[in-house]
Order: C-alpha cells, then structure tokens, then sequence
C-alpha cells in the first residue's frame, strides 16, 4: 500500500504526524489505548497520594502534594485533549474506565499506608514513569509528543520532592527511617512491574517502535531505573529488598531479580489490593457529579436563549 | 502608604485576629482539600485544588505573623498542628461538611464574599505587615470569589434538581453566615487603630454581593433568624474534633520529628 | 487439664499470635462501635453496642497476655494506641468498612464463624493462659455467631432488596476471608507445640457453617477465587491509617497522660 | 364526674395506675407526651457520647462508654415499651420524632468537643436526669415507675462514671485539667435548663402534680442539683461559671444567678449547636434502615407462610 509506505517514511524521516492528516487505523487506535491509559493513570493516580492531603504533616509538605496532584489532573486534561484530537470524546474514554474496559497503571492499585510511601511514590513511581515518558517527547504523533514535553518537566519536579520527602525522614528519629525502608519494601518490585514484562512477551512493542510510539524495549528501560535508583537507595542509607542485586562490572549495570510476574497479572486482573477502591472512587465521583454536569449543560441552553430571545429586538 | 503601627495594638489582641483570620483559611483549606480526586469533572477537581493551595498558602503567612508577634518562639505549623481545639478561632462556617459539591460552593461563595471584603479592607491596614499579605492574599480570593459566584448562578439557574440542591444548601448554611459580622472589644480596638475593619462595617457589601448573585440565581435569600456562633471565641461544632484528628495525626504522633 | 507450655514457644511467635488475636478483636470492635446510635432499630443498635463491648474487653485480654509475654513492660494500652500501623496484625477483613448495615453484618459472620472455630481450638491450648481467656470469649462468640448467622439468613432471605444487598455484600467481602486459613512458620511452631490450631485446619468447619448459612439465605458463595492478604504480617489497607487517626488521637497528643 | 373523681381519690392514695384500668384522656397524652419525650432522649442521648467511642482513650474507657450508650438504647426500649402501654407505637413515637412534633431533652443539642464532655455528661447531665427522675419512681402510672425504677439504678452508675473521668482528668496534666474546666464552663448552664423555666411559666405543671405524674416544682430540684453539684466542683478543683453563686446560710442552699432563658427558648425552637445534626442523624439511620426492617418483616412472612404450606402434610 503506497499511502502507508508513504507514511512509514514519514516516520522514518522523523517528521510528526498531525491530527487531521492521514494515518493507518491501527496507528490510531494504538496511540488511543496509549494515550488514553495514559490519562487515565494520571487521573487514578490522585487517589494513592489524595489519601494523605489531609494528613500531610506541615502545611509547606501539604501545600507541594495539592500541587502535585493538581498537576497530575493538569497532565490528564492534557492527554485527553491528546486523545481526542485522534477522534474519540473524553466521556468515551471516561466511559471505558469505568466498565474496566481501559486500564490504567497498576501501580496505583497498591495502598498508601504511611507518610513515607508519599515520598515513594515520588521517587520511584514518578522516577519510573519518567524513564518511561521521556523518550515520548520524541513519540511520532504530534499532540502526544508535545504534551509529553510539559508533562516530563513537571513530572522530574515530583520526582525531587518526593526525594526530599524521604531525605528529610531518614535523617530523622528511627520510626521515620522505619517508614522508609517499610516504603521501599513494598514499592520496589510493583516500580520495577511498572515497565511492563520483557518485550518478547509483547505483540504490540515491534509495530510499536517501528511507529515511534514506542522507542526502547521494557528492559532496557528497566535496567536504566535500576541503575539511576540503585545508587539513591544507597545514598538514603536503604536497602533495596532484592537479594539478587548486584553490580555486574561487565555490562555496567546492576544484575537484579526478577519481579513476580503473577502478582503483575494478578494486579492487572483487578486483584490488587485497591483494584475494587480505586475504580468504585472514580466511579462514585463521575455518578455523584452528574446533575452538576448536567446543570452547567441546562445554564448554558438557557443563556443561549435567553441571548437568541433578545436578538431580534437588538 | 501604611506604616507599621504595631505598637498601637495590644499583641494578644493582634494575635487573636491573625490568628482568626489564619484559622479560617486553614480549615477551608483543609475541607476544600478533601475533593482531592473527587470532584465531579477534572476541571473542578483542578480548581478545587488550586482554592485549597491558595488557602494553604495564606495559611502559613498569616498563622506564621500571628506565631511572630506572639513571640513564644512558635511556628505556623505549630500553631497549626499542635494547637488544642478550643485554642482554634476560624467561624463555624468553614468547619461545615462538605456534603455535595452544591454544598461546598455555596459554602465557599458565603465565604468568598466576606473573604474579598476583609482582605480589601486588610490593604489599607495601618500594619504594613498586614496590608502586604492582604494584598497579595486578596488577588487569589478575587479569583475564588468570581469562581464560586459564577458556579452558584449557574447550578441555582440550572436543572430543577441543582436548583433544589443550590437552595438546600443555602438554607442550611444560611445561619453560619452571621458570625462574619460580629465583632467584640478586640475587633473594635483593632478597628480604632486602623489595623482592621470593623465586622459590621463588611455587611452591607456582603449583603449586596450575595443578593446580587443570589437573585440571578433564582435563589431565594433565607429570612435573617436565629445565626450560630462561637468559632471566633473557640467554641466550636464537633466536626472540627475530627478534622484535627486526621490533620494534626502525624504531627501528635511523632512529636518533635521534622518532615 | 492444660498445662503452662510457654517455654516451649518462642516468646516472640507466641506474642504475634496473641497480638493477632487481640487485634482482630480490637479493629473489629472499633468498626462495629462507629455505629453507636445509627443502627436501622433500636434492637439492632443494642446488639451491636454488645458485640463491640465483647471484642473490646476480649482486646484487653488478650493484648493484655501479649503485652504480658513480650515483657518490655508494655500494657495493653499501649499496644492498641502507641503502635504504628504496620505493627498491627488484624486481618484485612475486620478492617474493612461498615458499608450499609447487611455489609457489616455480613463481615461478622464471615468473621465470628472463623472466631468460634479458633476459640474453641484455643479452650484446648496446652497454654492455661490462653485456654482462660479462650473459655470466656468462645461464649460470648458464639452468641454472635448465632446472632449474626441468623440475621445473614433473614436478610438474605428477605426481600428482593435485602437479597441483593446481602449479595452484594457476600461477594466484595469474599476475597478478604482467605487470609483466616494462611499459615506461616510461627503457626507451624504453635501448632506443634499444641498451643493454637493450624489456620489450615479450620477450614472445613468454617466451609461447613458457611456454606450451609448461605445456602439457607439463599445466597450464592463466591468462586474461591483470588484472596487478599497481608494484615497478618503488617500490611494493612489504607482504612487501618483512618481507623488508628481516630483512635490513638487522645494518647498521641497527649503523650503520657492517664484518663 | 364521679369516674375521675375516683380516678383522683386513687391516686391521693398512692395507688398504681395500671394500662387497662381507665384513666382521664388528659392523663393519658400528659403521659404519652413524658414517656416518649424521655425516651427519645434516651436515643438521641446516644449520639453526643456516641461522638467519642471511636476516640476513648483508653480500652477499659471504651468499654466503660459502650456500656453506657448501650444501657441508654435499653432505657429507650423500656419506655417505649411503657408508652406503648398507653395506646401509642413505637413508629408512630418515632414517626413525631423525626417530623419534629415531639420533642427531646434539649441538652443533647450541645456538642461534645473534648474528651471532658463525656465525663461532664456523666457528672452533670446525667447528674440533673437524676434528680428528676428519681422521684418519678413514685409516679402515679405503674409501667412508668417501674421503668424508672431501673434507669435510675444505671443512671448513678454512670453518674459515677463520669465523675471518675473527671477525677483522673484534674490530677492529670494541666492540658488535661484545662479541659475539664472548659466542658464545665459550657455544661453547666445547659445543666441548671434541663429542669425547665420556673413553674410559674408553666401551664401543665400544677395538673402535673395532681396526677402525680410530677412531684416536684422545676425550681425545687434546680436548687437541690446546684447544692449537690458545687461541692462536687470544689473537690475537682474547679470553678462554676456564675459570678452570683454564693452560699447562703439562711436558706442552707446556694444562692445561683438566673440562666439565660433565651437561649433555652432557642435550642427548643431548633437553633441548638447541633440540633440539625442530631435529628438528621436519627433520620437518616432511620431511612436507609428502612430496606433492613423491611427484609425482616418479609423473611417472618415467608416463614409463616412455609410452614402453613407444610401444616396440611404433617
């Protein structure tokens, strides 16, 4: 086919595909998926961090985690704006979040249980998610590119607090630095899940990267978290909980463990422990807020002929 | 130009008032903070957010002047994290639940309302230190003010049902909205040194402002009967007992760590 | 007649069993005292405030003999109001909301029929202490179990309504009753030692009571399919953080004093 | 009318009036009006207290206060069961109650905001039920004594109760001791108003007493509470807010300055702290209970119905 060889030397060259020109179905559909998934993990990602708002323990540390998590619901507004340029409404994708349909990161089906896993999400969750989203910026599709740009900036800024926030705790009383490691302990494996099982496993990731929607394979991603965090752990004074970690002088990387795929599978399944809370939050949310919707809708028809009314004595 | 005049005013007095004013930023900012992730579009949950940071924000200005002129070597997350219930000044009105999201911004529009009028008069305060926060405090609550009114018009003139919902919560926020304007002889000693408006002397514009909106609502004002009070004096509903449970835990728990 | 083994146990396995016991009693009695004055009849409300009552005063024995056996010259107290979350050992099931008042009731016979089974292993502990207490509570349990038994059955089979409510209820609280039945290395240690039952073995019987309760509210049992866990060694919800807020808020703020 | 005449002669007597025996329809509503009013406060008693459970400091203090708000539910359903006895039921005494018609004991339309407050509750509230309950065991309606008969025994109990919370509490911190002066500085008042304005100002009191449903004027047991309780105060350590309580020894009695009546006339028409918040708490148990009674209703029905179905094959 002429027009998609066309359009894959398009790719090829480097050139960004725009909304309204041409693009193979399966392109658009997977970049849908994507971006949509994508969003919706911003979205369900208020919840775990929303928890300790109200708990936060100093008003500077309350202030920065409000912030933090509006900016999350700024990168969702983004990334549904992304995806509807490619034709799909936001109450759609909405629509698929709440019947299960669309996913959203499993990471944010794991409990924030002290403080510490505050400061966790920011190192590692945020950490991960930007060796994930930085090679984005470069994604062949336009909008999504873009968007990946503001929210990369915004996103390396959380990862710092975040750090901060654990800074501060393991240079404090023995219970605080007993938090941290707690945190470390639960968040490292489900971080390192975060990139997905090994690409050989994935149908998706060969079309996906001769797209440029994808452009590094999970492990390669995965060996470069590990190596970038590996360090900070230490400089915390932390232990990563994998007995198999290892510095491997010949590859200059870290040898580590490998993640336990079931409880991955199993998270994804909706088991994880806040499967069933996070998905009934958003959905109680979007079903509680319906007559304000429908109310903002009703104002605005009533203004428009209250305004056409007026008109002809004008 | 306003000069410091802090010399004028009793300290005790001063820190009452900074700390009234403090508290009710704080406990607004903590409920508004409770629709974190709640809210009924994303647009809302990010506006919400960002009338929690701002409250947040005035917040530790005015709490952390209050604990300066106390001058006991306390910190605004001091006064904020470990100070007793009845040692909290915000109104009532700020402590109210949240309920639906109707309720929250009837609530927040009340407040809105007085907010503006208090902070407009702060600019002009014979206390530098008071008139600078003001300023800067009054350009965010302007934005607040023109939000909440805006959404009240709008649910109060919608469907039948937010304009059932819009009126419930009017009606039953309807007396906390009295304790804006009481003042006792703190507020007048303030008011004599030009440090602070007068409460009565915010009514009249408040009273214009919420007719104003209230009317291209469609919402019927309340008769002016019976209004609850007692926050400014420290007495206050049980709901703040359990708002300082979750704020003040981490702070109680551990006493003396940093974060 | 039992006899007084606790050499034969390591004194740390034999102080996470108890506080595990003591735990479950003691979340589970918290969650059911929140309804205090809201039950759906006054009947309901009084049995209730009972069931609390019991668990509670079964927390103070057997934190009391976990406190007693750790022997850092801690009280009961203290371990129910100075530990940190993840020092708690309840399971995820007792700490799980109230719900509507089928799904609370639904969790206590989920709860009490698994309860009963271990206190009436626990009366033939070759621990004296742990058979006393065991003696006692297994009474008091099994009149909740009778209660909350009977309930399960006329509600589920009740109205069209009550019979979906109780469905509903059965199958969001399914996943959470496997951890009852998970044993580690301490179980094995005590259960060879005689002093408590092995989770495993108390399967059948709880299988027994429930499959025949549900079959007679005409309620369906869930596929055994995935179960949660984590409570027993110290990986809770995010509910246990908002339980323990509320209830260590007294003795965190005010560290030291007695009431 | 002879009837009453020999009603009354009864009564003068010392005689028990009992359910099916005639009494005057006055009688009656007088007694139905102060059998339920009494035990909705019993239910609405609950909720005030009820405020702390979840927040007891200590677990024998925990259990000490479920026992109490369960014996109060209990004292509920004896009068209940004692009004019901005169004609009423138990939803149409509830049904008044939620629409505002019957009344309850204005006092639990103050909040409980520390700790104190329940031991104040205990020392005060129930201090003051006391004394206008015990002679209410010699009421002239037999259920009616008897009921109080039994609350009056539970109700010292817990009187001493919450003496004792307040004991620990002014030996204890100065923190501690603070709020216990703060719950009397807002209990007291509310205390000396549960026994109603001066008699003078009521018109039921005088066939009250008659009937013997009352035995003594409200102004009687005010000053018999104010000379139990100030004692009381002083061995605390406390000070009782009226700048007008002075001993005076000819009257061997307290002299004590005047409640403020509006306020009592305030919290009766509905403007109480919590008075919003009290009925709608009972309501809404009462409403989404609704499906739970309905269930059981249902489930005896069905039954019923099976074993009239298995009657005839027997």
């Amino acid at each position: 086919d002429p027009v998609e060889r066309a359009f894959q030397e398009r790719i090829d060259a480097g050139q960004k595909i725009e909304p309204k020109e041409w693009m193979p179905e399966g392109y658009r559909k997977t970049l849908v998926r994507q971006i949509s998934q994508h969003a919706h993990s911003e979205i369900v990602g208020q919840l775990p961090e929303g928890n300790w708002i109200t708990r936060a323990p100093t008003l500077e540390r309350k202030a920065i985690l409000l912030a933090k998590v509006q900016d999350e619901a700024g990168h969702g507004l983004y990334l549904y704006c992304a995806a509807e340029t490619l034709g799909v409404s936001r109450d759609e994708m909405y629509g698929q979040l709440h019947s299960g349909k669309a996913k959203y990161s499993s990471i944010f089906n794991y409990p924030t249980l002290t403080w510490a896993d505050i400061g966790a999400i920011g190192w590692l969750v945020d950490g991960a998610a930007i060796m994930n989203q930085v090679p984005l910026q470069r994604c062949s599709y336009g909008p999504y590119a873009r968007a990946m740009v503001r929210i990369c900036k915004e996103e390396s800024f959380h990862q710092r607090q975040g750090f901060d926030i654990l800074m501060k705790m393991v240079k404090g009383t023995p219970q605080q630095k007993a938090m941290v490691q707690d945190a470390l302990n639960r968040w490292w494996w489900p971080s390192l899940m975060m990139f997905g099982p090994s690409d050989g496993a994935s149908v998706h990731s060969a079309q996906s990267m001769a797209w440029k929607i994808k452009q590094n394979s999970n492990d390669e991603l995965r060996q470069k978290f590990v190596d970038q965090t590996v360090p900070q752990a230490e400089y915390l004074g932390l232990s990563v909980p994998d007995p198999e970690l290892k510095w491997n002088e010949n590859k200059g990387g870290y040898d580590f463990g490998e993640p336990d795929w079931s409880e991955f599978f199993d998270v994804i399944a909706g088991n994880g422990p806040c499967n069933a809370e996070r998905l009934n939050a958003r959905k109680s949310a979007w079903d509680e807020g319906a007559w304000f919707r429908d109310a903002l809708v009703a104002h605005a028809e009533k203004a428009d002929a209250r305004r056409a009314a007026r008109m002809p004595a004008e | 130009m306003a000069t410091a005049t802090d010399t004028t005013v009793d300290k005790a007095v001063l820190t009452e008032f900074l700390t009234r004013v403090g508290d009710n930023a704080l406990i607004l900012g903590h409920r508004v903070s409770e629709w974190c992730g709640h809210g009924p579009a994303l647009e809302e949950d990010i506006a919400l957010a960002n009338v929690a940071l701002d409250l947040i924000g005035q917040t530790q200005l005015w709490l952390g002047l209050a604990a300066e002129i106390e001058g006991k070597g306390r910190s605004a997350d001091d006064l904020a994290f470990l100070r007793d219930g009845f040692d909290f000044r915000n109104l009532l009105l700020v402590e109210r639940p949240n309920g639906d999201i109707g309720q929250t911004l009837m609530r927040q529009f009340l407040f809105d309302a007085w907010h503006l009028q208090m902070l407009n008069a702060l600019k002009g305060s014979t206390d530098r230190r008071i008139a600078e926060i003001a300023e800067k405090a009054s350009k965010e609550v302007a934005y607040h003010l023109e939000r909440s009114r805006d959404l009240v018009i709008r649910l109060g003139d919608g469907t039948d049902e937010s304009h059932h919902r819009m009126q419930a919560a009017l009606d039953g926020l309807w007396a906390y909205t009295g304790e804006m304007f009481v003042g006792d002889a703190g507020d007048a000693a303030l008011a004599a040194a030009g440090v602070a408006p007068h409460p009565e002397s915010l009514k009249a514009g408040w009273d214009e402002i919420v007719a104003e909106a209230l009317a291209e609502a469609t919402l019927k004002k309340p008769a002016d009967g019976y209004m609850h009070k007692g926050g400014k004096r420290g007495v206050h509903s049980e709901h703040l007992g359990f708002i300082l449970t979750e704020m003040q835990f981490l702070q109680r728990a551990y006493p003396g760590a940093t974060w």
